[in-house]
């Protein structure tokens, strides 16, 4: 629109310049751990400027691929490495989410994590998760993709694992890694799987194959399958979504930028990368609608009990990327990505805001906050923008996105539309609950915040509310790329191969307003519950005491995992088995073939009496037995 | 040149012995020096080896005993394809490294020495030898030196281990001694480069057996279940440069003689176990990962990991293509790099805290971040993290095979997210958590020799993993070959 | 009747299991030795059968070797009972089953 | 007639070492120093090895005392092997004598008797020349177990005479049979009349195999007679138990190869027997490793391990099947087996004299810490383990692997699997011994003496010999496929 | 050979032979033994007669049953009363059931071989001078090497019997 077309180099610059970052934080500016953060800063400021260029050019191309070769990075016979950067519609958007958040959280960091041991540290992890997210929205080919996609894991495990000195931390990172990871070996299957069909890892390529048909419905469709099962573990749907809120431990900004805006997202990025093939088979696509519209509401329940303010956000996540898939799976590619853009803003803008909060409470829990409006006064009323937008108020970011979902699922399938209603008003009410509980009422919080220190509540400075200012902005205004502009849409369709369809958005006044009524039903309630001084339901009628329970204990989903599933079933059970059969069955065999020959020499050693005559009839035993052997051998 | 390179060692190890005993003390620098000799020497290999150009290069022939009348023709016979060339290169590397990790030996140091450089020697002509009595005398080699280094430097059930090792390795290459001279009876020659032209399909014995017997020593070696309970007890209780040159190097040497002998000389013995191979290929894989889950000494977690990985070779080299077998010859060389550094990390640790038990330990982070950044690093390399040098190998495997065998290739996808749950519980366990008061007082000191090996074999896993067209071009044409029989 | 050589084979292997019996159950040594004895004698005798009954090359041959047997008996029996006096010296007895010095 | 000439020239080998254990006998009874005996005995050896090269070297072959004794290639290999071994004993028992006061005349003029003995062994073609070579080796060897006088001494001799008597009417047995079958004493003419009609006699010919083998297996120390040896080698002097389980082995084995291989060379009666003697390979090597596996006494466990080192050596006899016309495949690996097996035994005895000598004990226990405490001999004995073991860079790699490769043209595999298997055992005892020595710490007092110049001697050469022909084995095989052209067929 | 009085002699004697050596097997008094065994070899000697071996008959009684038992009853005398036992050991059933089989085994073989018998043979005149000539032509190299060997069985005995210490 503005500027000449982005050259190659300047894309792979927006690669590079967060690596750089991280290669000099490692090794150099370890010491300096201000300039280590500036640098991140600077390095992400250069691709998010960059990503610009690249959003510009793209706009003017339509949204369709800018076509840059691919370069050989290995050969192995048949199998050909090829490392080149996508560039459409898609990757400028993804681009700009990615490198936009990330500039602001970095920022935010700067102030937020001062002081920490860790500093420089942070920011290289900062520096290698930006890069490799950058990598996965740019990778052409699957392999490449899913190279990045184990990095951004990666960066996600050291991050979450941040404050390694707490085993609740370290636990988490860990099982981050080995959930997400579950869902990667479907990745890794389907990309065997489609390899072995195609001889190419390059997606647009194996894109044109199968829509071509050429490839086997069941073949494809096992393809699909595994995709999306790395999707549902890198964006936390159910049933692998156990990672996400334990995730929580790790820093808030990694919170705010991986765990909501960019990383867990990109399961959404993928399915949306290939949609091209997803919609060829509905039962997938239904498959793929099922798994979001269960994870919405699914998690929307659970966040409803949680009193961590950073859990209340993380099962809301895992709610509100349900309803990207949702919107895929509905067939509403446009829609998917409308609502991860939006979310990325308002959802990074909680998470900032839970990190302000915290800086000033010393806590997540909301149980000890309360009041802070009046001491904190721009994170409230960021959080609370954040909070609406979320909520789907109009004409708020979050509106149109969640509407665009909502009119897809009703032309798609109706339960899943009537589910996603429900979680609408799900959503107002714990976003709106968590926001009374932190800000209403009178401060509840003890004179000293865990660790021993003295709460010190004041609002946040310039470095933390500026970013939260900043976000505030697209969380409002963010609707508007695509309503009633279709800006959004035109970006996308041009990253959509000719003739594959998406769903066409009508606005309809009975779904905005049926999903504005439950919005404001679920903040009505909220308010009810929880505005001014109230803490809640003080009677709890009988019925509602086990749902509580059940909500509370995360439907014992994360119990079931850890102490059935892997603790006793596969390490004790299987493991412990498998650890006694190699102890005594293959080493014993071992050890027993051992003894027999020791004993067997002590035996004959026995027999080795000395007695004279002993030996002499063991001669002529032998003797007579190789005459009557020799004999019966030959049969004279 | 490969004479030189089989030999070098030797003379340094001889000049250890005959440093006197007063300066006993700087006999590490001779050896240091001689190991770098022959390092340099094994670069120089590397580089100067023509990879555009086929077949054995650097071929010395010299004929060593000739008894041809009785079928007994011993040649000289050295020579280096693609394939040897890197396992050479990685044994001169890991050699330097097992040299500089063993600069803390206390006692004994000119025997130490001697031995580990003679170990060096025989694996290095097993590398080069292409006449199968030569290979199978230099396979032998290793035993002394290795029975002494284990049982005399060792710690633990030190005496058992070494003599379970020794035991195993002789059981397994008899067998294929059997076999070598079944198959010469039936060729009329020793020598490899001849054998890999001929079809041989008859002999005294089944030619599915006479298979059977040649691969006898390398499933020992491997090692592949169930013949690998040798290993854990031989690594957990070595030294720890011995665990390096035993991970790194020498399960290399089994399935280097996979790819050498069993499938380039019967091939179509070959396609017939090729299944039976995958099958142990990713029974190892998984068996060996969950008994690594189950381990609490840090050394035998190790060890087990390679069980598991070794496992991929297998399943990399049944599949009997050209990318399944550069999956497998990869694997090897990108674990020798891993493991080996995974070892030296270990006995790190050990040096610093003298145990091994992971319940001992906690929160070590803090107290040893150079240890804690290089242990993570080598952890994620070996749970195959893109980027790094372990996902190169293994996902060459997998696309290797999954055409011929799936099952076992996604049985080996799965041993994936294992080697992530056993190495980042091994790293939660050991540096992660509160740290331990106990440890509060080690010395954040970390010396020159115990950083350089870390350097060296760190930037060679972080370079391969990037860009690994240098070490693919040159085994191609050690690989391709082979690949060629089929 | 014709007497065969078979007889005379027969004779020899009688006695030479009654030889082995003598030398594998007696206990005192002299006894083991007059058991060997015995089953050199039957060799002899069967040797000296052959000579008598079958065809060779040098008819006498038997004989010698008969002979050459002979001698050798005597003096392995000079050196067994040279043996069994020293021992009988050392240790007050020649009692086989008490030998087991050397065992296992 | 007989051609006293040139039958004597073509036994000078032999009529050397006679002449010297003649004259050691009676300048034993003269007034002189007792040190000349040895030089006396060691010129004999010399001079008969000197003389068998010459003779070898002058290609001067032929029969000789009517057709008894023949000398050819075969029979100068072990005439020199025999002598060689014999000066090796002589020398480590010079200061062995010393200690234990054995009286140098007897036991010199004993041993050079026995050496005769061995080389006749190695020389006659005629079933009574064999027999009473056979005797004349034994019963020198039945004295000299017996030559310390004490009581394990004489218990030891008197179980190997026993045994031994027992054997060679086992012996006769089968000779007898094979005479009346035959008509014949002389290998030759046996083999023909075998190769004539088999048919009428195979009964009687089996046997005589099964009671050759049987009690040939005496000498050999191999099932089904191979109970006497880890008694008697503990029993015996241990520079006799030396010469036992190499001489005696060696000449037992060229006895019965040249008895084997003559007479039993028709095909179709080789078929049968090369199995039986598979067998007792198989069998011999497995027993003789199972039952090391708990010895504590070192001589013990050389003595099993003679056992099973007889198995390894009986593989290569019952290779007879592979030959290229030119020798006898199976023959040669025998040969070189057994020459590798000369160095590497007596090496291994040699220097447990050394070491026993001076810390007055053969408890396995009592071996700790040599490895530092006393270097040199410690390692001479590791390196004739680590060759008995059969791993490189020693003769008993290459030994092993020439007689097993001779099985494999054979087709003789499941032996093959069965002895590879068994290195795997016998691996476990060696080591043992070696750990014992290096890896543990010992006070086992070392007694001062006067450094033993020959036994000094003795060691280096075998240990040496050992590591030479580890690196160089040709010349080993060379000589032994030489000899081994005498079954070219 | 079936002259009856020839055939009688085998028969007598083979008893006689067979018996006497059952005999050592039995006495309990060892110098009964040497008696036994001493008769046993006059037997051997009578089939030596009947199979027309008179050298080796000669030999047989001078050698066995003279000198070798001489020298059995000489070393008994040398021991005291108390050792003159002749009992059997723990052998006595597994050695008669071993003996009987390699006897049987023995018998067997030489019955079922196809001897090949010579036609019309009177056996031999004289011995003594065939022998004679035998050892001095075709063995005589044995003949040397029993001589060595007596000699050594010679010295051997007396060096072990002397008392040096």
């Amino acid at each position: 629109m503005y500027l000449s077309d982005i050259p190659e180099e300047a894309v792979w610059a927006i690669l590079a310049a967060p690596f750089v970052a991280l290669a000099l934080n490692a090794l150099i500016t370890r010491r300096w751990p201000l300039l280590s953060g500036l640098l991140t800063v600077l390095a992400i400021a250069v691709s998010f400027a960059l990503s610009l260029w690249a959003l510009d050019t793209s706009w003017d191309r339509d949204g369709v691929d800018l076509g840059f070769e691919s370069h050989e990075l290995f050969a192995i016979g048949p199998l050909v490495v090829n490392v080149g950067a996508t560039v459409d519609g898609l990757t400028a958007i993804m681009l700009v989410v990615v490198s936009g958040v990330s500039l602001l959280v970095q920022i935010y960091s700067l102030a937020y994590m001062k002081g920490d041991d860790g500093f420089s540290r942070y920011f290289a992890f900062m520096s290698l998760f930006t890069a490799s997210m950058i990598g996965l929205v740019l990778a052409d080919s699957l392999i490449v993709l899913y190279a990045f996609w184990e990095l951004v894991g990666l960066s996600s495990f050291l991050l979450i694992g941040f404050w390694f000195q707490r085993p609740a931390a370290a636990a988490a990172a860990k099982k981050a890694f080995l959930v997400t990871r579950l869902g990667d070996l479907g990745f890794l299957a389907a990309i065997l799987l489609i390899w072995s069909e195609t001889e190419t890892f390059d997606i647009a390529e194996i894109t044109t194959i199968a829509l071509a048909g050429s490839i086997a419905t069941g073949t494809l469709a096992m393809f699909l399958l595994g995709i999306f099962a790395g999707a549902v573990g890198k964006s936390a749907q159910f049933p692998l979504h156990v990672w996400l809120p334990d995730a929580m431990e790790g820093p808030t900004p990694v919170s705010a930028l991986i765990h909501a805006a960019t990383m867990v997202v990109a399961g959404v990025y993928l399915v949306a990368r290939l949609f091209p093939i997803f919609q060829t088979d509905d039962n997938i696509m239904a498959v793929v609608a099922g798994i979001g519209g269960f994870t919405a509401l699914f998690a929307a329940t659970i966040a409803l009990v949680q009193t961590d303010i950073k859990r209340v956000l993380a099962y809301s996540t895992i709610s509100q990327i349900g309803y990207m898939m949702l919107a895929l799976g509905s067939g509403a590619f446009v829609a998917a990505i409308f609502h991860l853009f939006t979310h990325a803003f308002f959802k990074a803008l909680l998470f900032l805001g839970a990190g302000s909060v915290n800086h000033a409470a010393g806590t997540f829990d909301m149980r000890e906050m309360g009041g802070l409006r009046r001491i904190m006064p721009i994170t409230y009323v960021t959080f609370v923008i954040g909070g609406l937008s979320l909520a789907g108020m109009v004409p708020l970011a979050g509106f149109f996105s969640k509407d665009e979902i909502l009119g897809a699922a009703y032309d798609d399938n109706e339960i899943w539309f009537a589910v996603a209603l429900v979680t609408v008003g799900l959503t107002a009410f714990y976003t709106f609950r968590a926001i009374f509980m932190t800000f209403g009422g009178h401060y509840r919080g003890a004179a000293t915040a865990p660790g021993g220190h003295s709460a010190h509540l004041h609002e946040s400075p310039l470095l933390m509310t500026l970013p939260l200012i900043v976000l505030a902005v697209p969380a409002i205004i963010a609707g508007f790329i695509n309503f009633p502009s279709e800006d959004l849409k035109h970006l996308l369709e041009g990253a959509l191969p000719e003739g594959v369809e998406e769903h066409e958005f009508d606005f309809s006044w009975p779904i905005a307003g049926a999903s504005l009524a439950m919005a404001a039903g679920g903040i009505l309630v909220a308010w009810l519950l929880y505005g001014g001084q109230r803490v809640g339901l003080t009677t709890k009628p009988a019925f509602i005491r086990p749902v509580l329970t059940l909500l509370e204990n995360r439907y014992y989903i994360d119990r079931v995992y850890e102490d059935f599933l892997v603790g006793f079933l596969f390490y004790r059970v299987g493991g412990g088995a498998l650890e006694l059969f190699d102890r005594y069955v293959v080493d014993g065999a071992v050890n027993g073939t051992a003894w027999i020959a020791g004993q067997a020499g002590e035996w004959g050693r026995r027999v080795q009496s000395g007695q004279l005559q002993t030996y002499g009839a063991v001669a002529f035993t032998g003797l007579a037995v190789m005459l009557i052997v020799y004999v019966a051998a030959v049969n004279p | 040149m490969l004479s030189f390179i089989i030999f070098s060692p030797l003379a340094a190890a001889a000049a250890c012995l005959l440093v006197p005993r007063s300066r006993e003390s700087s006999v590490k620098w001779v050896a240091l020096l001689g190991s770098l000799v022959t390092f340099a020497a094994t670069v120089a290999l590397f580089i100067l080896f023509d990879k555009d150009e086929g077949g054995f290069q650097y071929t010395e022939r010299v004929t060593w005993i000739d008894s041809a009348a009785a079928g007994f023709e011993l040649q000289y016979l050295l020579g280096v394809d693609g394939l040897s060339v890197a396992l050479v290169v990685l044994t001169g590397l890991l050699t330097v490294v097992s040299v500089l990790v063993s600069f803390a030996i206390g006692f004994r140091q000119r025997e130490y020495f001697f031995w580990l450089l003679v170990l060096e020697a025989g694996v290095l002509g097993v590398f080069c030898a292409l006449d199968l009595i030569l290979f199978f005398l230099f396979w032998e080699v290793e035993l002394v030196p290795m029975y002494m280094l284990i049982s005399i430097w060792g710690t633990g059930r030190k005496e058992y281990s070494a003599l379970k090792f020794v035991l195993y390795t002789i059981a397994g290459s008899g067998f294929m001694l059997a076999g070598f001279l079944i198959l010469g009876f039936e060729a009329g020659t020793f020598d490899m480069t001849a054998l890999r032209d001929m079809e041989i399909s008859d002999a005294i014995i089944p030619m599915n057996a006479l298979f059977a017997l040649l691969i006898a020593a390398f499933v020992v070696k491997l090692p592949v279940f169930p013949f690998h309970t040798w290993l854990p007890d031989a690594h957990t209780d070595a030294p720890t440069a011995v665990s390096v040159m035993l991970a790194g190097i020498l399960l290399k040497m089994g399935g280097y003689g996979i790819l050498r002998i069993c499938i380039t000389i019967l091939p179509e013995q070959a396609d017939d176990w090729a299944l039976l191979l995958a099958i142990f290929g990713a029974i190892n894989v998984i068996y060996g990962a969950i008994l690594t889950l189950r381990q609490v000494d840090l050394k035998r977690l190790v060890a087990y990991s390679s069980v598991s990985h070794m496992g991929y070779v297998l399943i990399g080299a049944a599949a009997l293509g050209e990318v399944g077998l550069m999956g497998a010859s990869l694997q090897m060389v990108m674990h020798g790099l891993i493991t080996g550094l995974l070892f030296v990390m270990v006995g790190l640790v050990y040096e610093r805290t003298h145990t091994r038990q992971i319940s001992e330990m906690r929160g070590l982070a803090p107290s040893m971040p150079f240890v804690a950044t290089a242990m993570v690093f080598a952890g994620l390399a070996s749970l195959g993290l893109p980027g790094l040098a372990g996902f190169i190998a293994e996902f060459t495997v997998f696309i290797g095979s999954f055409e011929r065998f799936e099952a076992p290739a996604l049985i080996g996808v799965f041993g994936v997210l294992l080697a992530a749950g056993y190495i980042l519980w091994m790293i939660q366990r050991v540096f992660f958590g509160p740290a331990d008061e106990k440890w509060a007082g080690l010395s954040l000191r970390v010396h020159w020799w115990e950083q350089t090996p870390v350097f060296m074999l760190g930037g060679l896993i972080l370079l391969l993993g990037v860009y690994p067209t240098w070490l693919i071009d040159v085994m191609e044409q050690g690989v391709v070959p082979i690949s060629e029989r089929f | 009747m014709e007497l065969t050589v078979e007889y005379f084979l027969t004779v020899g292997a009688v006695l030479f299991a009654i030889g082995l019996y003598v030398a594998l159950s007696k206990r005192n040594a002299i006894g083991v030795l007059m058991g060997v004895e015995l089953m050199l004698n039957s060799v002899n005798l069967t040797f000296v059968s052959f000579a008598r009954f079958t065809p060779s090359e040098e008819q006498i041959a038997g004989h010698v070797f008969a002979l050459f047997v002979i001698t050798v008996a005597a003096a392995e029996a000079a050196v067994a009972l040279a043996l069994a006096v020293v021992i009988y010296r050392l240790r007050r007895t020649v009692n086989v089953d008490e030998l087991n010095l050397l065992r296992w | 007639m007989i051609d006293w000439s040139e039958s004597l020239q073509h036994m000078a080998p032999i009529l050397a070492v006679a002449i010297a254990a003649g004259v050691v006998l009676i300048a034993d009874l003269l007034p002189i120093p007792k040190k000349w005996l040895w030089v006396i005995a060691l010129i004999g050896l010399a001079g008969s090895i000197a003389y068998s090269i010459w003779l070898l070297a002058d290609d001067e072959q032929g029969s000789a005392f009517a057709d008894t004794l023949v000398l050819d290639n075969f029979s100068a290999f072990f005439q020199i092997l025999v002598a060689g071994a014999t000066a090796i004993v002589v020398l480590a028992s010079v200061g062995y004598t010393e200690r234990f006061r054995v009286r140098e005349g007897e036991y010199l003029g004993l041993i050079l008797v026995a050496a005769c003995g061995m080389m006749l062994m190695a020389s006659t073609t005629d079933l009574i020349a064999i027999y009473i070579s056979l005797e004349l080796t034994s019963v020198s060897l039945y004295i000299l177990a017996a030559v310390m006088k004490d009581a394990r001494s004489t218990e030891a001799g008197l179980k190997y005479l026993l045994l031994g008597a027992v054997s060679s009417s086992v012996v006769l047995y089968g000779m007898a049979f094979l005479f009346g079958a035959t008509g014949s004493t002389n290998l030759n003419g046996i083999g023909e009349a075998i190769g004539e009609r088999y048919d009428d006699i195979e009964v009687a010919v089996i046997v005589g195999i099964v009671f050759l083998a049987g009690g040939f297996a005496f000498k050999l120390a191999t099932i089904p007679f191979q109970m006497w040896t880890p008694d008697v080698y503990e029993g015996a002097p241990t520079p006799i138990a030396a010469f036992l389980s190499v001489g005696s082995k060696a000449a037992g084995f060229a006895m019965l190869l040249r008895v084997f291989y003559t007479c039993f060379a028709d095909a179709e009666v080789a078929d049968d027997w090369e199995v039986l003697i598979g067998g007792m390979a198989a069998i011999s090597m497995t027993i003789g490793n199972l039952l090391a596996l708990r010895q504590t006494n070192l001589k013990r466990l050389l003595g099993y391990s003679s056992i099973a080192q007889a198995g390894n050596i009986l593989v290569g006899v019952a290779a007879i099947s592979a030959g290229n016309g030119e020798f006898s495949i199976g023959a040669a690996g025998t040969m070189f087996f057994l020459a590798s097996y000369a160095f590497t035994n007596l090496g291994a005895f040699i220097a447990i004299i050394a070491i026993s000598n001076r810390i007055g004990s053969y408890e396995i226990a009592d071996y700790a810490g040599l490895g530092r405490r006393w270097p040199l001999p410690a390692a001479a004995l590791t390196l004739c383990l680590v060759s008995l073991t059969g791993l490189p860079v020693t003769v008993g790699f290459w030994a092993k692997i020439y007689i097993f490769n001779a099985a494999a043209q054979a087709d003789l595999w499941w032996l093959v699997l069965i002895a590879v298997a068994n290195t795997a055992i016998s691996a476990f005892y060696y080591l043992g011994v070696i750990a014992q020595m290096y890896l543990r710490d010992g006070d086992q007092p070392i007694e001062r003496r006067p450094f033993d110049i020959p036994l000094s001697f003795s060691v280096a050469a075998t240990a040496l010999g050992v590591l030479v022909f580890g690196v160089m084995p040709i010349p080993l095989i060379e000589a032994a496929e030489h000899a081994a052209q005498v079954f070219a067929a | 050979m079936d002259e009856l009085g020839v055939v009688i002699a085998f028969w007598i004697l083979t008893v006689v032979t067979l018996g006497s050596a059952l005999l050592i097997v039995l006495t309990r008094n060892i110098f009964h033994a040497v008696l036994s065994l001493i008769v046993s070899f006059l037997g051997i000697a009578g089939l030596y007669i009947i199979l027309s071996a008179d050298f080796i008959a000669v030999a047989q009684v001078l050698v066995y049953a003279g000198a070798v038992s001489v020298l059995m009853v000489f070393a008994l005398m040398l021991t005291p009363r108390e050792a003159r036992d002749n009992a059997g050991n723990y052998l006595q059933l597994p050695g008669l059931a071993l003996a009987t089989v390699v006897g049987a085994l023995v018998a067997v073989a030489a019955v079922t071989t196809d001897w090949q018998e010579l036609e019309d043979d009177e056996g031999f005149d004289a011995t003594s001078q065939l022998i004679g000539e035998a050892l001095i032509d075709k063995w005589v190299l044995p003949f040397e090497v029993a001589a060595v060997l007596l000699l050594v069985a010679m010295i051997g005995a007396i060096m072990l019997v002397r008392e040096d210490r």
